[in-house]
């Protein structure tokens, strides 16, 4: 018989004193996780209690679920005091000038020293994350894989070669870290610093008096303005109570970063939940429509055509009118709801982007093969149609999520969508429009910027999953997908 | 002429039309370099038809582009010469012989714009070729489409191609490639996409036009009865090089190199029904770099140590003047014992 | 299959998208979670009853959902569009939308042929001249140019615009170049746009606004239009033509143009599409009273039943741009509508 | 290996009892789902076979003819128009669900392209294995060990089993293709068209393979094929397709050395080179034209559009073989101009006085019957017939129809018995009023 059968070869269960190597990866991997195991906790918990708050009932303390979340509240703050490598209270950058030297930052540097010290940290950290992974799978691919060559290794390799989706993967990295740790890196708080801006002080070196006073957070950003030329507090610059602001003050002088960093946490999840939906949705009716042909393929095409028919980013304004007000539209500051419209509008673009390539899909002949034999349709689906469909689903996908950013921007720029106080990118554009010609063009431009920049790297990525997957076709058919409906 | 071979093509008192000589074609891709064609020498003279017959990856259709100049990234003609009418091609490029030199491509549905009708790609043709505008354009193109057998053709001149059925296309090319007053037709694998009725209504039809208009014709395909049907002498490709030529009588009788042996032999209709099918192992090697031994060595069934070595050259093995070669070490020596 | 009957077809087909994308209007408006009535009074009047039903008798809502689905359907049918309520109070939406709509369609005249005029020449260009300099940056610009937003852009370019002088030299002011306009911003005069003069000042006002609205088609065409090259370059019958001797210009444009415009018919018109939902932006930036912002300032101020009715036309907009879609096809390509296609 | 069947007697094939009894197959494609008005294409035109147990059957025919679908048809993947497909008594048409499952647990099919029939992003092992999954064949230990059977059975090796279709050759991947068949050990092997996607010196090793499997596995083969030589190699008996139709239908042998049907003359004919399966006393016989559209198949013998022996119309008997030619190719002409004007683009551009030029009917006319002396009462229904052409092109049909039909455009054959071994024929010839086919 054979020297290698597979079940030797199923492994997957290989005792680590077996292989120092994989142990060490193992530990290491321990390691990263343990420096961020209390953040990690505290957003999980975080998470279900805002799930279960969902629920209307929810909020009478003394039913099931309003004790479940009232748990959970509890076991969210037990988790915040766990130690935590990367917090504002390890690298704090809230300091003052005492006339001598700052007190309160990370070994006496300034803020501007202390909070990019914070933020290197950060992307150093995930950045250690991806290549751990990558070690750990090329090793999997040396060691433990019995195939020496599967078709995936064809896709990553042409991926890897190909600078343009390297930049949008390096692009999406970049805006993926700073969402997930987006209380970490602004130089202040969401909730110091917007929320309850009143409730918390801000201790500074009045220049005037030459004496450490305190003043209420909310009144410094009275004070720290960007409304045109006179008054403006700039990218990369102090403002007169000591806070740094990376990229200057809003026209109510709040700071910029701090509500970009927290804008782009609810446009990813929006995108996200949005495109993930929708995708679900797409890859169904384009598995059972390419499947059984005929009638299945025209009525969803009449479906999708009808949808279709009403422009995506009217029929957002529509929904969101009509929506807005119901329990479901408070959910996440209306996030939510934004989420399922987008979803019910944009699968259509999706399905049409993956209807062809499902089409050519169930025309290959080994559907045929695998129906000559019984195989059952559901199987055959996920079987045989699926694995390729998903190659199709993330490049679409990608882009279409770049696609959501911006129709999410230009709902909240219309003032629709996410609610305020929440922070939203196209609401700093909205803010910062009267004085884009003076000298406090710095609101608008930036998130506008950001949105260019972000936005290309999820197509860039998507291009590069594309040529990836199917080196031959560039039909670019993701062009409506990805564009949030002409915002 | 020299040749690496130092072989000549005997046919007495006319200057050949074409003369191909060493000509090397390279792919150049991110992963490797591929030799399809590998230092190949033919003549055509004017009026004979010449048979190129290969496997598929043999590199008959690259030579077919290289001999028209068609040779799309990243492939690059690196040498050789392609002396047509006296001057080399490759030197003073294709622009004046276009048309002399005309081309029929395996798949005429791919080979006719959809979007013009088949009378406006045959006038475009005849104004290059023979300056006919307006209605002696017209009327010469009905003409040219009753000559390739087309019924109804004042009707059929004005339909797209899409209306045309697989051998109509095939017709319809062999008509606009008419329309060019060529000299000599390369026919790249013309029939492959054919039912076999029609196959043979294409091939009388080229035997036709031949005649009639002295046409020298490359005649490329995979299938040997075809080539045996059309061709005067075949060169037998493998793996980019030419291992055998001969007069086609003489191939089919007396096959020197094992592999055209071995290719006649897995006809099945050379088998009595009742017997095995004689077989060859492995397939067709990709030539990925120059060749360093005989590149049917390793299927070889005959192959000695020397064959994994040395790459043959082209020996001379015809009798009485036979204009006949092989590339194989083995060629000549041992004679063969006749056909079992 | 004949061409006309194929169009027929394509036409018979669109009456059931117009029929359920009114249907799913419908629904959304008159069954969802707002009762349209109550949105369309103001806080006085909701405290009174018998405002409240007047407006309920008014539009129909008293009746059973389906009696009033038939009704709604008919008069959309009949384009009996009624009045409105809250916008321009009592006014004829007929009217209304006879006023606004004209502006719109300038707008989206303009972008589409922006977006055509210097999208598909670009891509073109780069295509014929791929892997060069000129083929990565064209690329490149369009890739980013894609991913700006439409109202950032024209935030953008507003500023720019309103900064001209300041920006180019004193000799070029945008408001005063050719023909003097009241203002940067603003909607068209469409009453003069028979006279030479009315027809630039109304040209130029939606200009800047219909480069925006045009910006993502743009992009996406010239990426399109590049690939369609490069694939047309490759097929057989432009190595044919070769042969034939077919050379220069008439190859390029010919065997090569033609053929690479075919691919571009459904970008074009599917970019058509994107221009009516981006115009609610462009159009309240710029300030344009077209029926987009219309559109929005019906939703905003609770006018449900005048966004329904504004839906409706949209959607016949969209269909109208598909049929006009497969009138193109069958032009430009004529496999169009045969069997085997 | 598996259970070695009997090997069962290679004479006496007529005796064996049939497997699978075909009776009036049809299968038609209506793809004008709503509107359009296109007559369906008639794929599969009343097909009767028996395919006996252990016999080769080979089906040849030219692409389009309706041999593929007949296959695919066998297994459950096209589903019949009407008439019926039995098996040990039960009509496989009408089988759904688990007993249709049933059967095609018996049956394994081989596909043309192994490159389009393989999932290339599975392993040759998850290829091989995927029937025995489908029908939870005992446990996955006893699966595993069932791929390593099959693929040492069909000369592949063990190492293979972690591999994907990529890294193989063609010849290769179809031997996957031919082990994922065999998994379920079936006892009816479906092969279309196995070998055509392979280089010659390739083919013969499957080709042996296939022939060794039969002979150890006492397989039933249905061996579908454009390829003559290949057919006349490996079948027992061989159906000749035209058109959706069986023509003819026998032993190989007596098949290929005297062709009945004038169709399996002419495809015997065409094959080129020296190594052609076909008699020598053949001679060339080229035909006309295509097939016809499926969609408008001919009213009477499939084959009378290019039938190289039609037989004369009744009333004008002593027309020799030139002139009806050029009065068929003038029907020919006229049918297509017919079709071609009846859409409404072209009545319209009738109206307007563009487009279709009906003096080129006249000169086409002209050309055809120059130097031929048709029998006076021919000439004057042709010249009335052109007269008739410039106004009305399917009077004109319709005159030429009823004045030169032939039988053959009338009468759909039936099946004819043309030797002691029970082969048949659809040929009107075959009638004892007509002469043979071989002897025009």
């Amino acid at each position: 018989m054979a020297t290698t059968t597979p079940a030797d070869n199923r492994r997957l269960l290989a005792p680590l004193q077996d292989d120092p190597k994989l142990a060490a990866w193992v530990a290491v991997g321990l390691f990263l996780f343990a420096l961020q195991a209390g953040a990690v906790a505290h957003f999980l918990t975080g998470l279900v209690a805002d799930l279960l708050g969902i629920f209307p009932t929810a909020e009478a303390s003394n039913s099931v679920l309003g004790r479940l979340v009232g748990l959970f509240e509890v076991a969210q703050r037990r988790a915040a005091e766990l130690p935590t490598l990367l917090s504002r209270d390890v690298v704090p950058n809230a300091g003052h000038w005492n006339g001598d030297r700052w007190v309160g930052t990370f070994m006496g540097f300034s803020p501007a020293v202390s909070w990019g010290i914070r933020v290197t940290l950060v992307y150093a950290y995930a950045f250690t994350w991806v290549v751990w992974a990558v070690l750990g799978y090329r090793y999997y691919r040396e060691q433990y894989r019995v195939a020496d060559w599967t078709p995936r290794d064809d896709i990553v390799d042409r991926f890897r070669s190909h600078g343009w989706g390297l930049f949008g993967a390096t692009i999406v990295f970049l805006f993926v870290v700073m969402v997930v740790f987006a209380p970490t890196l602004g130089p202040t708080t969401v909730e110091q610093n917007m929320e309850s801006s009143y409730d918390y002080e801000t201790t500074y070196w009045n220049s005037e008096t030459e004496e450490v006073e305190t003043i209420l957070t909310g009144e410094a950003n009275l004070n720290s303005k960007s409304t045109g030329d006179q008054s403006r507090v700039m990218p990369m610059s102090y403002d007169d109570f000591g806070r740094f602001h990376p990229f200057g003050t809003l026209p109510n002088g709040r700071d910029l970063f701090t509500f970009i960093v927290a804008g782009s946490r609810i446009s990813l999840v929006i995108g996200l939940l949005s495109v993930g939906l929708s995708a679900a949705l797409a890859v169904t009716l384009a598995m059972t429509s390419a499947y059984y042909k005929g009638r299945v393929d025209l009525g969803t095409v009449l479906l999708s055509d009808a949808v279709m028919a009403m422009p995506q980013l009217l029929l957002l304004i529509m929904l969101i009118t009509v929506l807005s007000d119901s329990w479901v539209g408070e959910i996440y500051s209306g996030g939510f709801v934004l989420a399922l419209i987008f979803a019910f509008t944009g699968w259509t673009y999706m399905w049409r982007s993956i209807r062809g390539p499902a089409l050519q899909i169930s025309e290959r002949t080994w559907i045929d093969a695998a129906q000559s034999f019984g195989q059952r349709p559901w199987t055959i689906m996920r079987k045989h149609m699926l694995p390729y469909i998903t190659g199709y689903i993330l490049v679409y996908g990608s882009m279409t999520l770049g696609g959501a950013i911006i129709a999410i921007a230009g709902l909240s720029y219309l003032g629709l969508g996410v609610a305020p106080p929440t922070p939203e990118w196209g609401r700093a554009i909205q803010l910062g429009q009267e004085y884009v010609n003076t000298g406090s063009w710095h609101i608008s431009l930036i998130p506008g910027l950001l949105i260019t920049l972000v936005v290309t790297g999820f197509n860039a990525l998507g291009d590069g999953i594309r040529d990836a997957i199917d080196p031959q076709s560039d039909t670019g058919t993701g062009g409506a997908a990805g564009r949030g409906g002409g915002a | 002429m020299s040749r690496p071979d130092g072989s000549t093509d005997r046919t007495p008192g006319r200057e050949p039309l074409l003369s191909v000589s060493d000509l090397r074609t390279v792919f150049y891709t991110d992963k490797e370099t591929i030799h399809a064609v590998d230092g190949i020498s033919f003549d055509i003279y004017p009026g004979e038809t010449v048979g190129l017959v290969g496997e598929s990856g043999s590199g008959k259709s690259v030579t077919a582009r290289s001999l028209l100049g068609l040779v799309d990234e990243p492939g690059v003609v690196e040498e050789g010469t392609l002396e047509f009418k006296g001057e080399d091609l490759l030197e003073t490029g294709w622009a004046e012989y276009r048309g002399d030199l005309s081309i029929v491509f395996q798949d005429p549905s791919n080979a006719l714009n959809p979007v013009y009708t088949v009378g406006n790609q045959i006038r475009e043709a005849l104004a290059i070729h023979q300056g006919l505008r307006g209605s002696a354009a017209r009327e010469r193109a009905i003409e040219l489409l009753e000559a390739v057998g087309i019924p109804d053709a004042p009707r059929r001149v004005k339909e797209y191609p899409h209306q045309f059925s697989g051998g109509m296309q095939q017709r319809a090319v062999i008509a606009i490639a008419l329309a060019c007053d060529p000299d000599l037709l390369v026919c790249d694998e013309p029939t492959t996409a054919l039912d076999v009725t029609i196959q043979a209504q294409i091939l009388d039809l080229l035997d036709e036009l031949q005649r009639e208009e002295d046409l020298a014709i490359l005649f490329i395909s995979h299938d040997m009865g075809v080539i045996e049907e059309t061709a005067d002498r075949i060169n037998v490709i493998y793996a980019g090089e030419i291992v055998e030529r001969a007069p086609t009588e003489r191939l089919l009788a007396a096959p020197e190199h094992p592999y055209t042996e071995a290719l006649l032999n897995s006809i099945p209709g050379r088998t009595p029904p009742d017997q095995r099918l004689p077989t060859l192992d492995g397939e067709v090697p990709t030539p990925d770099g120059p060749a360093e031994s005989c590149r049917f060595a390793p299927r070889c069934p005959v192959a000695v140590e020397e064959c994994h070595e040395t790459p043959p050259d082209a020996v001379a093995v015809g009798e009485n003047g036979t204009d006949h070669s092989a590339a194989c070490l083995l060629a000549g020596e041992s004679e063969p014992e006749g056909e079992q | 299959m004949s061409r006309l009957r194929y169009l027929g077809k394509r036409f018979l087909l669109s009456i059931p998208v117009v029929w359920l994308g009114a249907s799913m209007t419908w629904f959304i408006i008159f069954m969802g979670p707002i009762d349209p009535a109550s949105r369309l009074l103001s806080e006085g009047q909701l405290r009174n009853p018998a405002a409240y039903q007047a407006a309920e008798t008014q539009l129909g809502l008293n009746q059973p959902p389906l009696q009033h689905y038939f009704d709604w359907m008919s008069s959309l049918l009949r384009f009996d569009l009624g009045q409105t309520w809250v916008l321009y109070e009592g006014s004829s939406v007929n009217a209304l939308i006879l006023d606004f709509l004209p502006r719109t369609l300038w707008l989206g005249l303009w972008s589409v042929l922006i977006a055509i005029l210097i999208g598909v020449p670009l891509g073109f260009y780069a295509g014929m001249n791929s892997n060069t300099v000129a083929d990565y940056v064209a690329s490149l610009g369009g890739i980013v140019w894609r991913a700006m937003p439409n109202f950032w852009l024209a935030i953008i370019l507003l500023a720019v615009l309103s900064t001209s002088p300041v920006l180019f030299g004193y000799r070029f002011e945008w408001e005063t170049l050719f023909v003097s306009i009241d203002a940067i911003s603003g909607s068209p005069d469409m009453t003069r746009i028979d006279t030479p003069d009315g027809f630039v000042a109304a040209t130029k006002k939606v200009l800047p606004a219909a480069l925006v609205l045009g910006s993502a088609s743009m992009g996406n065409e010239m990426r399109i239009g590049r690939t369609a090259i490069l694939e047309v370059r490759n097929e057989d019958y432009v190595d044919f033509a070769k042969a034939k001797g077919v050379s220069g210009r008439l190859l390029v444009w010919k065997h090569i143009f033609r053929n690479a415009l075919i691919p571009l018919v459904p970008i074009i018109t599917s970019e058509a599409f994107l221009l009516i939902g981006g115009s609610v932006l462009v159009e309240t930036v710029f300030g344009i009273n077209g029926i987009g912002q219309l559109f929005y300032q019906a939703s905003v101020q609770g006018d449900l039943p005048l966004v329904g009715t504004l839906m409706y036309v949209f959607i016949l907009m969209t269909v109208g741009i598909n049929l006009l879609q497969d009138v193109l096809y069958t032009v430009i390509d004529p496999r169009v509508g045969l069997e085997g296609s | 290996m598996t259970q070695a069947i009997e090997p069962q007697e290679t004479d006496g094939q007529e005796s064996r009892a049939p497997l699978l009894e075909i009776r009036n197959l049809q299968i038609q494609y209506d793809d004008s789902s709503l509107i359009g008005g296109d007559p369906p294409v008639r794929a599969v035109d009343g097909v009767s076979l028996d395919i006996r147990r252990g016999e080769t059957l080979g089906l040849v025919g030219e692409s389009g003819c309706g041999k593929t679908t007949f296959s695919r048809a066998l297994v459950g993947l096209e589903s019949a128009t009407s008439g019926e497909i039995l098996v040990d008594g039960t009509d496989l048409t009408e089988l759904e669900g688990p007993a249709l499952r049933e059967w095609q647990r018996r049956v394994g099919m081989v596909f043309q392209d192994p490159q389009e029939s393989l999932n290339d992003r599975m392993t040759v092992g998850e290829i091989i294995s995927e029937p025995l999954d489908a029908h939870d064949w005992q446990d996955q230990e006893e699966r595993e060990d069932r791929v390593f059977e099959l693929l040492d059975r069909v000369g592949l090796q063990e190492e293979h089993f972690y591999r994907y279709p990529h890294q193989f050759s063609g010849g290769q991947r179809q031997r996957v293709g031919i082990a994922r068949a065999l998994a379920l050990e079936p006892e009816f092997l479906i092969l279309d068209e196995p070998v055509s996607a392979l280089d010659v010196s390739v083919q013969a090793r499957v080709i042996n393979l296939l022939e060794e499997l039969q002979a150890d596995l006492g397989l039933t083969l249905l061996f579908v094929a454009h390829d003559l030589s290949l057919v006349r190699h490996v079948a027992d008996r061989v159906a000749v397709m035209y058109l959706g139709n069986l023509l003819e239908v026998g032993r190989t042998d007596r098949l290929f050395d005297a062709p009945a049907n004038p169709y399996t003359r002419s495809l015997l004919s065409a094959i080129p080179g020296s190594a052609s399966p076909a008699p020598d006393e053949l001679g060339e016989i080229t035909l006309r034209g295509t097939p016809p559209n499926p969609r408008y198949p001919p009213s009477g013998c499939p084959f009378a559009t290019r039938c190289p022996a039609k037989i004369p119309p009744e009333k004008y008997p002593d027309l020799s073989a030139e002139e009806f030619d050029a009065i068929e190719t003038f029907r020919a002409i006229l049918r297509e101009r017919a079709r071609s004007s009846s859409g409404v683009s072209a009545s319209l551009k009738r109206r307007l006085g563009i487009g279709t030029s009906v003096r080129t009917v006249d000169e086409i006319a002209t050309e055809l019957f120059a130097g031929l002396d048709l029998p006076p009462e021919a000439n004057e229904v042709i010249e009335d017939a052109r007269t008739s052409a410039r106004s009305d092109p399917a009077a004109a049909l319709e005159l030429l129809r009823t004045e030169f039909a032939s039988v053959c455009d009338r009468d759909p054959p039936a099946e004819y018995v043309v030797d002691d071994t029970g082969r048949t024929s659809r040929c009107l010839r075959h009638r004892e009023e007509y002469d043979d086919p071989d002897e025009i």
